[in-house]
């Protein structure tokens, strides 16, 4: 006997009567209509603001400095075509990804270190706990002067911004296995390193995802602001080589402001879609965590 | 055979001393199901964790088979309250874990584990994850667990508390069963009064704080037993009535000094007289 | 006892024919099938049956969280829900005890016990408090009142809970297995606590439970469910005399009535632990 | 009081229910506890007669014997020297249930109930400040074991605690592993930079360097704890921070709020919120100061965009983590859907909304910090973008360590406040951890 009921006749046609799976679609129907007509609103307000000397005599304080959702359209049609608008994707991509991945590869076994030798955690973790809260970008005068050439430094700076959140989610991760688990282990005969590599690990695997999560989204946000301020802000010696974030700069100081929106609206996609690639990762290393 | 000698285990230091356990001595005989019952939030797990090593006593010792208990040991094996499978793992992962820790070979960890399946009724869960299965199941992958290992001492702190009441009968018939065709020295913790009577061959009931052995009872009905025939006599019947008398004191003395000692006790006693 | 057996003149539930089918994912799976049941005013009736059977889909149902597809249920006359309004009006002459608890974590036990007549404004705040106050006391939680309920202990709590539904002075306390989290000897002392309560109030009790011999000592009536999908299979007259006390569990009247129910209960839960069924 | 007297106060402390009674308790009742002789075989009462005496056993034995209707087939039980008898059927129910007699010559403590409790409540009503606190607790390592943890604490106990976790910190070795740390740290860097003068670290300013200019009257580059100007730097970006994230706070919690709660505007305003989430705050640097007159205005957009998201999301998350038993208890209580809001939905989602501040706090410095550098007049981050232009390298460092400490010192107000605020998590935290 299947765990779903046979329903006897009577009740067959009283089921279908009450539309029982229809009235969910229609749920998500009625959500999808409401997304629309915000977003209709949205571009509504940002057209008629923008484009507001001429509509409505005189002009909305804030807003009308802004470029039109139709000029931002225009100037998007137009980068698509230029390759040096994908080349700035490509190079932010391989900042990050550089970043992100020494992030990774340091960050956790830095982490998986203190969560387990208590030697190296009172000796570490309090000079880690003393840099942190200095914000990674104060890193950025600092690290143009360390390193020898402005792409390494830019790529310290996006290091920093992931590291910390690794390592602090790392620790959290590790600091709550259920010890249980670790004296059932012990008292079946298991070795501490056999411990390590079959309960530690994999217990901290969760945290490990959750951290590279939110580390990504903060490369994102470093790797824009290094562009701008070593690229343009900061005296532009020499002019770090493209990027996102120096496309903006350069759109603004160009005086083409679409483009900075465009700029703006690519980061924000690549920052989702490299989340949305940590997710669907994070969601392969844990199978466990799926419920039936 | 385990002998415990006059036991003291207190927690903090000072003024904040809290003594657990105090001057608690007995012995559990070989291949004898012995059961410890007592209020809860006594100590029990306390023992628990210091026979099987997880913890040293404070004050007194620990031997097994004369020999001093130092830390933990595949022939002392523990069945916690919580579930304590490997989330990570498959229910057969979990069960090979053991032997395969001790560095077993992997031919005969598998036919172990497969008789062992079988016989636990969880072969169609095998590949499943610990989250993916019922509170029974998950007691059952953890009894499973622990068997394969083969130890002298089996030690079950309230391993069915979590179930619902309907489930919990069936566990303890499946566990009597059990541990009938396999004699092994049973360790088992329980509050629930018809549990210990049913399993313990040794009933030790323990007083409130700090916590001793206040009475041993003999429960010396016949074996196998059956859980819906075993209330029917009167002696098993009697012995109830002599540990719940027993166990009634024990508990309401944790529930009057869980509550501000004397005082509540005596808002208890005024309203007695007013009602009366 | 002076206070026990007033015949109480409200709280008489009638559900009859009740249907109810879920629908998770389209798989429409039937959870209530035709269920009638009587509970007299005043009477404390003991719903027992298998994990996940159905048996909180009806307390859904009678305290209004979730709506009937047929059959209706009525309190003293008063249709409830029906042909006409499928779902019942949540309100405080139905009150519910929850099985983990729901007392406010945030609020200390007496904010949590004056919450209710404060709330619907039958009382101004500081008279509801000093109710509450009264209520605490005469349930033995005095000093309790400023501790916050993650404080506490489970067994207290479950007792301060059962004071804030009593401060609505409802019709019928709705029960679903409040009991189960506890270890058996507190489960003994909440026991006495809820029959001295009842002997005090002579409220209705519907009280949910998986356990068969809590279901006996505490009930009026005992109401065996089938497996899902639920409905009445046994029902028995438990004939031991009220006020009862831990000694009536090893009595030979009570082995007797737990023999004439165990076989029922235990094909049932056969069944369910047969379906798989997650405990709820 | 006579020394038998002394005696029997010692049997009445040790038995229960007595051994949790304050002393001046005990005094009283064992002066007032009557002694009588029980020959063998003598009942020393009957079953059914009313109980309202307490008896502890000096000498001998006592058996007590269960008898009537429901207790057919129960055993009897023996009663040993110092234990107490009788007080359970004084409060499970008003007649005795057993019937006791003594199997050999005994001498019993006999003491009246009533008299018990009248001495008690007087003693209690005489010291009501002072709690009676029975620990119950297991494993509490550190916290006093108190069954309740009252909010009557006294202070002298507060202060015990925290000179006894100071006491328990100095012998592990925790500190003197800090100290080598610290030390290998700075020493690393002054070896690097100043004396083995590394090839990447020659640039770099030293430690003594830093620490001179820090500290000096007159430093050499005009920024030092005793110069004004540092201070100025210090308060302006406080104030921007402030400002945004007071800002942030007021609109993103009720915006969150009203995200988690009511399912029409979490229809129409979430789609449009993750559209915008994505974009790092640092992104609208241009746009924002192209939009926005003055140098003031775009610091403090970028700032209070940054942990306007930060600290809605998280409010939402917070709303949808509540136990929906606790809405059906509120609506089962009688509650409206505005009283459900101010009752459930705040208070619940309170822990969350804090974890949020705290993380829009670190945020807000993060976005502060780039966007001072990038247009901002005073503030640290200008100073530090300053001091790499012109060459000053340990201002540079100063203004680092400063927006460190300054950073640190905000969130912790935020974890302050949060806990003030929630006293019931905290006490149960500190609960959980001595359960």
């Amino acid at each position: 006997m299947n765990s779903e009921q046979i329903l006897p006749v009577s009740h067959r046609d009283l089921a279908a009567r009450r539309g029982a799976s229809p009235w969910r679609m229609l749920a998500r129907f009625r959500r999808y209509r409401r997304a629309c007509m915000s977003f209709a609103i949205f571009l509504g307000i940002w057209q008629l603001g923008t484009t507001g000397k001429s509509w409505l005599g005189h002009p909305i304080p804030i807003l009308c400095q802004a470029p039109s959702p139709g000029a931002v359209l225009a100037a998007w049609g137009q980068l698509v075509l230029e390759p040096a608008y994908w080349q700035s994707w490509y190079l932010s991509f391989t900042r990050v990804a550089l970043g992100f991945l020494a992030a990774a590869s340091v960050g956790i076994p830095f982490g998986l270190m203190i969560a387990i030798s208590p030697l190296f955690r009172g000796m570490i973790f309090p000079v880690f706990e003393l840099l942190r809260p200095i914000p990674p970008l104060a890193w950025v005068p600092a690290s143009i002067i360390f390193w020898p050439t402005q792409e390494l430094s830019i790529d310290f700076v996006i290091f920093l911004g992931a590291f910390y959140t690794i390592v602090i989610n790392v620790v959290g991760g590790a600091a709550n296995i259920d010890a249980r688990l670790i004296q059932a282990a012990r008292s079946m005969g298991g070795s501490r390193w056999n411990i390590f590599r079959r309960l530690v690990l994999p217990g901290v695997i969760p945290s490990i995802c959750v951290g590279l999560e939110t580390g990504i989204g903060i490369t994102w946000e470093v790797v824009v602001a290094a562009e701008m301020i070593s690229g343009g802000g900061a005296g532009g010696s020499g002019g770090a080589s493209g990027g996102l974030g120096f496309f903006i700069w350069n759109s603004y100081i160009g005086g083409s402001y679409p483009d900075i929106v465009v700029g703006m609206i690519s980061i924000g996609i690549a920052g989702y879609l490299s989340s949305a690639a940590m997710r669907f990762a994070a969601s392969k290393a844990t199978p466990w965590l799926r419920e039936r | 055979m385990i002998e415990l000698r006059n036991i003291h285990k207190s927690y903090g230091v000072g003024r904040f001393a809290t003594t657990i356990i105090d001057d608690c001595s007995f012995v559990l005989e070989r291949n004898k199901f012995n059961v410890i019952i007592g209020p809860s939030g006594v100590g029990k797990s306390t023992l628990i964790r210091l026979i099987a090593g997880f913890e040293k006593p404070t004050r007194g010792e620990i031997l097994i088979d004369g020999r001093q208990v130092t830390g933990p040991d595949h022939n002392r094996l523990v069945v916690f309250q919580e579930s304590a499978l490997f989330p990570w793992m498959t229910t057969q992962e979990n069960i090979h874990y053991g032997p395969s820790a001790r560095g077993e070979r992997r031919g005969d960890i598998a036919a172990k584990a497969d008789l062992l399946l079988e016989k636990v009724g969880l072969r169609a869960a095998a590949r499943r994850y610990p989250a993916q299965l019922s509170g029974g199941m998950q007691r059952r992958a953890e009894l499973a667990r622990a068997l394969i290992n083969n130890p002298e001492i089996m030690i079950l702190d309230e391993p069915f508390r979590g179930l619902d009441a309907m489930t919990r009968k069936l566990m303890l018939d499946y566990y009597a069963r059990l541990s009938e065709d396999s004699p092994r020295t049973n360790l088992f913790v329980t509050t629930d009064i018809d549990e210990a009577i049913f399993l313990a061959d040794r009933l030790f009931v323990m007083t409130y704080r700090p916590m001793k052995v206040r009475a041993v009872i003999d429960v010396d009905l016949p074996r196998p037993r059956s859980l819906n025939t075993v209330f029917d006599d009167d002696h098993a019947n009697a012995l109830k009535m002599e540990a719940l008398s027993l166990l009634h004191e024990e508990a309401m003395k944790a529930f009057t000094s869980g509550s501000k000692a004397a005082a509540d006790f005596i808002e208890a006693y005024r309203k007695r007289i007013a009602t009366a | 006892m002076s206070a026990a057996l007033n015949p109480a003149r409200r709280g008489a539930l009638t559900i009859d024919n009740a249907v109810k089918i879920y629908d998770p994912e389209g798989a429409r799976v039937l959870a209530v099938d035709h269920c009638s049941l009587h509970i007299p005013a005043g009477e404390i009736c003991m719903i027992v049956g298998p994990s996940g059977c159905g048996k909180t889909t009806l307390l859904n149902a009678i305290a209004g969280f979730h709506d009937l597809d047929e059959g209706s249920i009525h309190l003293d006359g008063r249709m409830l829900c029906g042909p006409g309004r499928p779902k019942a009006e949540v309100g405080p002459d139905r009150i519910v005890v929850f099985q983990n608890g729901a007392l406010f974590p945030w609020k200390t036990n007496l904010d949590n016990v004056a919450f209710g007549p404060m709330v619907q404004k039958r009382l101004s705040r500081a008279a509801a408090r000093d109710k509450a106050r009264q209520l605490m006391a005469e349930a033995g939680l005095s000093g309790y009142e400023n501790s916050y309920p993650g404080e506490i202990s489970s067994g207290l709590r479950r007792r301060v809970e059962i004071v804030r539904a009593l401060m609505n002075d409802p019709t019928i306390l709705l029960l679903d297995e409040p009991y189960r989290a506890l270890d058996a000897l507190t489960k003994s002392v909440m026991h006495e606590a809820l029959l001295e309560t009842y002997y005090r109030t002579g409220i209705t009790i519907f009280f949910i439970t998986h356990d068969l011999e809590e279901a006996i000592f505490l009930g009026h009536r005992v109401v065996i469910m089938t497996s899902r999908p639920c409905r009445p299979k046994l029902i028995m007259d438990v004939d031991i005399p009220h006020p009862r006390d831990y000694t009536v569990l090893t009595s030979k009247r009570f082995r007797e009535l737990v023999h004439a129910t165990e076989a029922a209960v235990h094909e049932e839960a056969l069944k369910s632990f047969a379906l798989g069924e997650k405990e709820g | 009081m006579s020394d038998t007297a002394l005696s029997i106060r010692e049997i009445i402390a040790h038995s229960a229910p007595f051994d949790h009674l304050p002393d001046a308790v005990l005094d009283r009742l064992a002066a007032e506890a009557e002694e009588i002789s029980v020959a063998a075989g003598e009942a020393v009462y009957e079953s059914g007669t009313a109980s309202d005496d307490i008896y502890v056993l000096r000498e001998g034995m006592v058996r007590l014997e269960p008898s009537g209707p429901a207790s057919a087939g129960a055993s009897s039980r023996d009663i040993r020297p110092s234990d107490a008898f009788g007080w359970t059927a004084l409060s499970s129910s008003a007649a005795r249930r057993e019937r006791a007699v003594a199997t050999m010559p005994s001498r019993l403590l006999l003491i009246s109930g009533t008299r018990f409790i009248a001495i008690s409540e007087s003693v209690r009503a005489a010291q009501t400040k002072q709690e009676v606190d029975v620990p119950a607790a297991p494993l509490a390592t550190l916290l006093p074991e108190t069954d309740t943890f009252r909010r009557q604490q006294n202070v002298s106990d507060s202060l015990d605690i925290f000179a006894f976790r100071v006491a328990q910190w100095f012998k592990s070795p925790k500190p003197y592993l800090l100290l080598l740390g610290y030390a290998l740290f700075l020493g690393s860097w002054y070896l690097a930079v100043q004396v083995w003068k590394l090839p990447r670290f020659a640039q770099m300013p030293g430690l003594t360097d830093v620490v001179q200019e820090w500290t000096s009257r007159n430093p050499v580059y005009g920024v030092s704890i005793f110069t004004p100007v540092y201070y100025e730097h210090i308060f302006v970006s406080l104030r921007r921070i402030a400002v945004a994230f007071t800002c942030a706070t007021l609109i993103g919690v009720p915006v969150g709020l009203f995200l988690g709660w009511s399912k029409t505007f979490k229809d129409y305003v979430f789609p449009l919120f993750e559209l915008l989430r994505p974009i790092p705050p640092l992104a609208w640097v241009p746009l924002a100061i192209v939009m926005l007159p003055g140098s003031e205005l775009p610091v403090l957009y970028l700032t209070f965009l940054a942990s306007f998201f930060a600290t809605a999301l998280n409010t939402m998350l917070g709303v949808r983590s509540i136990d929906p038993t606790y809405f059906q208890a509120a609506n089962c209580l009688g509650a409206s859907r505005a009283q459900v809001f101010w009752h459930v939905v705040v208070p619940g989602s309170m822990p969350f909304i804090f974890t949020g501040l705290q993380i829009s706090m670190g945020v807000a410095w993060f976005s502060l910090v780039a966007a001072e550098m990038v247009s901002g007049q005073f503030g640290l981050g200008y100073l530090i973008n300053t001091s790499y232009t012109t060459v000053q390298y340990p201002t540079m460092v100063i203004a680092m360590l400063t927006l460190g400490i300054v950073g640190y010192a905000s969130s912790a107000l935020v974890r302050l406040a949060g806990n003030w605020l929630m006293s019931w998590r905290t006490r149960q935290l500190a609960l959980d951890g001595a359960r």
